[in-house]
């Protein structure tokens, strides 16, 4: 700004202000209230329903029994380390497989096409294979292949079966954002002088991994649960170790207690990323450019 | 209240000589920085008022905060003697009657230029798609645009899309105009004749208010030119008055430099 | 011939407790005897994956059970049930399930068993001249890579009675389980002994029954068949288990269909 | 335009471009062809190398074996118009609950905040509980309840839990498409006179729906495949007739089966919405508003 | 090819005297609608070029062939003598040399204003973070824009995300400057500081080529000026000359309706 300063009136709020604000907290806290209330009131009924339902006792006891918690709880916790640690390992490897794919993808002109034939149908193919098929294939049959050099440990074949399926996904989530970039940007990045690959680390890729967080997650969330596939292979991760409890005593409550530990990993990471959005939506206050 | 709300009850309607728009003592910051510094201004109708001033002087905030696309920190608006800034007022019912033009277009990228201009009255004025889509292709055709009606907006240049965004608002055929900056992408070919559509609005009876870098267009369109410096409605007056005899050293010295820039 | 004894012996019965008379039964389809099991249902406990053909053990257990409750062939309607759901909470679909459950003091918590109808043994199943092909001990099996499959009792048995250095692999089903076994991923299989013959027999070459784990200290693992909690038909059930096993007719379809356990030496 | 086009140019195709096409086209084959066989001989090498591994006629028995998928087909087949439908009514009604909660946890201001959580604590916790738990919990507890009027098919309350489980991962998406529209463009749309439904309706949500395709077709070809969980319950959907099939013959190829009907059910929705997706990018070519 | 490339061989360097750009029967069309029709145009060395015209005449399209953002469909364009339209020519090489500003800013939304500056002298250009840094402080401050350089681009007026983007192109340090329109959303007051740095720019040798509608501005800072007239150059010369007495029938038509509009 090159206009001085000079003799700024000063702000006192006027009266009208004050009444304005005196109301609007009014009618906010009656709003306020009625959605609480009504929230609460929507939530009890549901509650009250189930458990004035005849049958609510044997639920409880089958799905929701302390006891049987506590108990299984241990060994299903055990078993999930096996699950993060699968998860941790896998997750990069997916990430980088998902960005190769979707910039294979979006590679333009005929030269490339038989990379992009080679990109679009992986990931047809392998969003479109069961999952558990892939375990199957790679955990039983990569071992029969008897080839040499080739690791048998069932956790690591089964994280590479979920590599590739998951791959896939993450790999069309990308290309989504690389999509929704306006080619304007990519346009001023090659002005300024940036190769191709520099506009896409500096400019394009930075916009597009924020816009396309929250369906990241949802993979992300998908894997960590669908690490329980390995179990097929014979490791004992979280929710076999439920199973195996359920089974047990005919009690579905330990795969609750696998459930909250999914939770317990889930909830941090969405509402990390709620953080990274929001963030992000300050930086862009409508006042500005519009 | 400021001085100048003298007993007005903002929900009674006012006598028909009062402004179409009233603007008064608004306020507003930005993460506690100032924008707006108590902005008093009245707009009589078929009055067009000139809103000029250095960039960041609050020019587009104000026209935000008359759109009600901001809250005023402090304040009123009045539109028609109703106020439009009123705790239970009706955002949607007042912003009916006001049509808007953005510095940046902000057109509808997913809409053909067809879609645009008629999604407002059909929708929200529910004209028959027939008569709006007729209304609409007249208005292109008065703005040389009638070959792009089925055209993305993307695909028109910067031009052609803000006459584009000038066609959209005015086909909801609002009794304030409200324009930021309209000229600022045209050619001076299509600046000649925006000035013709706007004198002619404005002989039709339309209220507007500009905000505008265009001191020449300023000088030949605006009634009323109000200079802006750092939030603060430093002064108001007929144009002729405030381009050759203002009484600020502000104006006079902003008016020195513009003159320099060869724009008046 | 079964069939006269059979007569005789419901008729008998029938005078003992009124309450078990077909007519007084409370079922799921009324006259009917609606019995459930698994899909697929294996041999030799079933044959041909069609548990209503009266072949394989099971099978011919559910007949026998229901003959003595005075059902006849055609009166008998089979329902898949799959071993996750036969333990819901809720109002079951069948009057019986059959599926090789074993009775445990934990799961009547949640269903009602009927006397047990067959003593299960647990065996241990290697690869013919592999490592652990000649094991005479449960010591000896300490450092192997054992498979189970997920829901059976052969879990238990390893940890209680092996106690493996490593944790036993744990599959879905019978055929993930013994692919294993073939891929070398593991060195033996714990399963029930009758399984036990038919895998070595028809389903993997080069496999043998190292032997049986010895039974286990608190009690014979039994299966039993498996009805909603609660259910009075339990009582008549278990009155015509008792008559099968007294007139030596359970004994006689157990020859028929599993091999006898003296081909497998219990280990040490 | 108001230029008259007095005495336009002809326009007849210089030498040099013509010898300028010419190399294009020259050096375009020449990178095609290197490209192509490259792409041709990789894929021949990891062939081979199955092909020829010691192991590879007994994995190609077991999950390659024609005779195999010929028998298990029909079965597989019928097994997968419950899939079908199941996807149908199912998909429907997730796309509508992810929309609601994703519109319900997009509305600001304090007032909304009950309304909000019930939104975030929905998103939060179904994501993160496995869907197998709660097909377990709602295809088992709710018949146990023994409430009236609700229905007890297996397969619709397997559906229920589907939508309840992917409504949360639907919601994500949509809410990562709405956050990514430019808040100028819901300021044009209000500054129109449009209330703020109309705002969403035909400015905000057309925008972010096309922005989320890939991922939304993500979370379709999983549910596809999760119509699978449904087995659980009991009814003989494709996998569970493979698996039928595969136990009865100690052979994996009837999931080839069910694999290669989910393929002939993705491959088309993709390549549907590519063609959306390039129609989309054609309205918006870099010329214009740069 | 046509007349005027007469033997000159675009590989091979030529005399220091010959045009920094020379453009060669260019032609582009979009979907066989041609927008640029053969235009041929040379740019000295320290020679300011104004492009005007009306809106869609292909100004933009023009800048961005030179950039080579557009493939040009015939003709060529020459860089300091080397082809940089030819087929095995590297186009980042070239165009590591020309400094672009658009008409629509593209500033990148996720980079605070000094990343935006910083990032081409860093990764293209290799300077140290810490002298580009200083370099672009230095840029900001003499744009009237120090205390936004920790801002991001989207809390920026209109004006104040035009200033940024010419200083991101500044901070190049290109040896040619294709600005589109910079000055349209500039306010009057910041006009003539541009003009100003333009001038200095030009003084210290920058040799520019810009669209613009601002016939004032044109006639002030341009040596030459050319009329594009439906994709076709239809006249070039010195400005004097084309704001005075203009040769072609259309040119004159062009700025008698310019004149009227009060932009010269
Ligand atoms: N959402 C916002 N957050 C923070 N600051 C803002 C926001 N919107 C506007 N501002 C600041 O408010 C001031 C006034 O901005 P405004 O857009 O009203 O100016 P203007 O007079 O229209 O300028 P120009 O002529 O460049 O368009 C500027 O300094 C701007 O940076
Ligand atoms: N990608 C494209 N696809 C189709 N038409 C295009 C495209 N880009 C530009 N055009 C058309 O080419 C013509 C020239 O556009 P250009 O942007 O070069 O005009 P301009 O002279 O810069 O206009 P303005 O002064 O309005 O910026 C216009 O009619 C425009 O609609
Ligand atoms: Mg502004
Ligand atoms: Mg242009």
């Amino acid at each position: 700004m090159t206009t001085s300063d000079a003799n700024p009136p000063a702000w006192v709020k006027s009266a009208r202000q004050l009444e304005r604000e005196r109301q609007r907290r009014r009618t906010g806290r009656r709003s306020a209230s009625v959605a609480a209330v009504s929230t609460v009131v929507f939530l009890a009924l549901v509650i009250g329903l189930l458990v004035s339902s005849p049958g609510w006792p044997r639920v409880r006891q089958t799905f929701f029994s302390v006891g049987q918690l506590g108990d299984a709880f241990p060994d299903v916790l055990r078993g999930f380390w096996l699950n993060v640690e699968i998860f941790l390992i896998a997750e990069p490897l997916i990430l980088g497989l998902g960005l190769l794919v979707a910039l294979a993808r979006s590679l333009t002109g005929p030269v490339f096409f038989p990379i992009r034939a080679l990109a679009v149908g992986y990931t047809d193919v392998f969003r479109g294979v069961p999952t558990i098929l892939l375990v199957y294939l790679i955990g039983f049959g990569v071992p029969a292949l008897n080839l040499r050099g080739v690791p048998s440990d069932p956790a690591v074949l089964g994280g590479a079966a979920l590599v590739l399926s998951y791959g896939a996904y993450v790999a069309e989530v990308f290309r989504a954002g690389i999509d929704s970039i306006h080619p304007s940007q990519r346009a001023a990045a090659r002005s300024l002088g940036l190769s191709h690959v520099q506009s896409l680390r500096f400019v394009v890729l930075p916009q597009a991994v924020r816009r396309v967080v929250p369906p990241l997650l949802n993979d992300f969330s998908s894997l960590q649960k669908d690490t329980a596939l390995v179990a097929v292979l014979g490791p004992l991760e979280a929710l076999r170790q439920a199973q195996i409890h359920s089974a047990d005593t005919f009690n579905y409550t330990p795969f609750l207690a696998a459930a909250l530990l999914f939770i317990a990993l889930t909830v941090p990471l969405a509402r990390f990323t709620d953080h990274l959005a929001a963030r992000a939506e300050r930086r862009r206050a409508p006042g500005g450019g519009t | 209240m400021t001085a100048r709300s003298d007993g007005i009850d903002g929900a009674t309607p006012r006598s028909p000589d009062a402004a179409l728009l009233r603007i008064e003592n608004v306020w507003k910051t930005y993460h506690s920085q100032p924008v707006l510094r108590g902005v008093d201004l009245d707009v009589a109708a078929h009055e067009v008022v000139c809103l000029i001033g250095a960039s960041g002087s609050g020019k587009s905030t104000l026209l935000r905060c008359v759109n009600l696309l901001e809250t005023v920190d402090d304040g009123a608006i009045y539109l028609d003697g109703t106020e439009i800034t009123d705790v239970r007022a009706d955002a949607d019912r007042a912003r009916k009657r006001i049509g808007m033009v953005f510095q940046s277009y902000n057109l509808f990228p997913h809409m053909s230029v067809l879609d645009n201009i008629t999604l407002a009255p059909v929708r929200v004025h529910k004209t028959p798609r027939a008569a709006a889509v007729a209304q609409a292709r007249e208005l292109l055709e008065r703005f040389g645009l009638a070959d792009k009606a089925k055209e993305y907006p993307d695909r028109l240049s910067g031009g052609q899309q803000q006459r584009v965004a000038i066609v959209r608002a005015l086909a909801t055929r609002p009794s304030l105009m409200l324009l930021d900056e309209v000229t600022s992408a045209l050619d001076p070919e299509l600046v000649t004749e925006v000035l013709g559509i706007i004198r002619e609005l404005k002989e039709s009876g339309m209220t507007m208010v500009l905000a505008t870098h265009e001191m020449g267009f300023a000088r030949d369109i605006a009634d009323t030119v109000c200079f802006l410096d750092n939030g603060v409605l430093l002064e108001t007056g007929p144009a002729e008055q405030i381009f050759t005899e203002p009484r600020e050293p502000r104006t006079r010295e902003f008016l020195q430099r513009v003159l320099e820039s060869g724009r008046i | 011939p079964a069939d006269s004894t059979g007569d005789a012996k419901a008729s008998t019965s029938a005078t003992g407790t009124a309450a078990c008379a077909k007519d007084k039964l409370k079922l799921t389809k009324p006259g009917r005897l609606t019995v459930a099991t698994d899909k697929p249902a294996f041999e030799p406990w079933f044959k041909n994956d069609d548990p209503s053909n009266g072949q394989g053990f099971e099978s011919a257990v559910a007949y026998a059970v229901a003959n003595r409750l005075g059902f006849a062939k055609n009166e008998v309607t089979w329902t898949t049930e799959s071993f996750d759901s036969s333990y819901a909470p809720g109002p079951k679909k069948f009057d019986f399930d059959i599926n090789q459950i074993s009775i445990t003091p934990e799961r009547r918590k949640a269903v009602t068993f009927s006397d047990g109808y067959y003593d299960v043994a647990q065996a241990v199943v290697a690869a013919d001249g592999g490592k652990y092909a000649g094991v005479t001990s449960v010591n000896e099996l300490k450092n192997a890579r054992i498979a189970v499959q997920v829901g059976t009792t052969a879990l238990q048995a390893v940890r209680k009675q092996i106690q493996p250095a490593t944790q036993p692999q744990v599959f879905n089903n019978q055929i993930d389980t013994i692919n294993a076994l073939k891929n070398k991923q593991v060195d033996v299989v714990v399963l029930d002994l009758p399984t036990a013959f038919y895998v070595t027999a028809a389903q993997v070459k080069n496999s043998k029954i190292v032997g049986q784990l010895p039974r286990s200290a608190d009690g014979t693992e039994q299966f039993g068949l498996l009805l909603q909690r609660g259910n009075p038909l339990a009582g008549c059930l278990n009155v015509a288990i008792g008559q099968l096993k007294s007139s030596g007719e359970l004994a006689r379809i157990q020859d028929q269909w599993l091999t006898s356990s003296a081909g497998a030496a219990v280990l040490k």
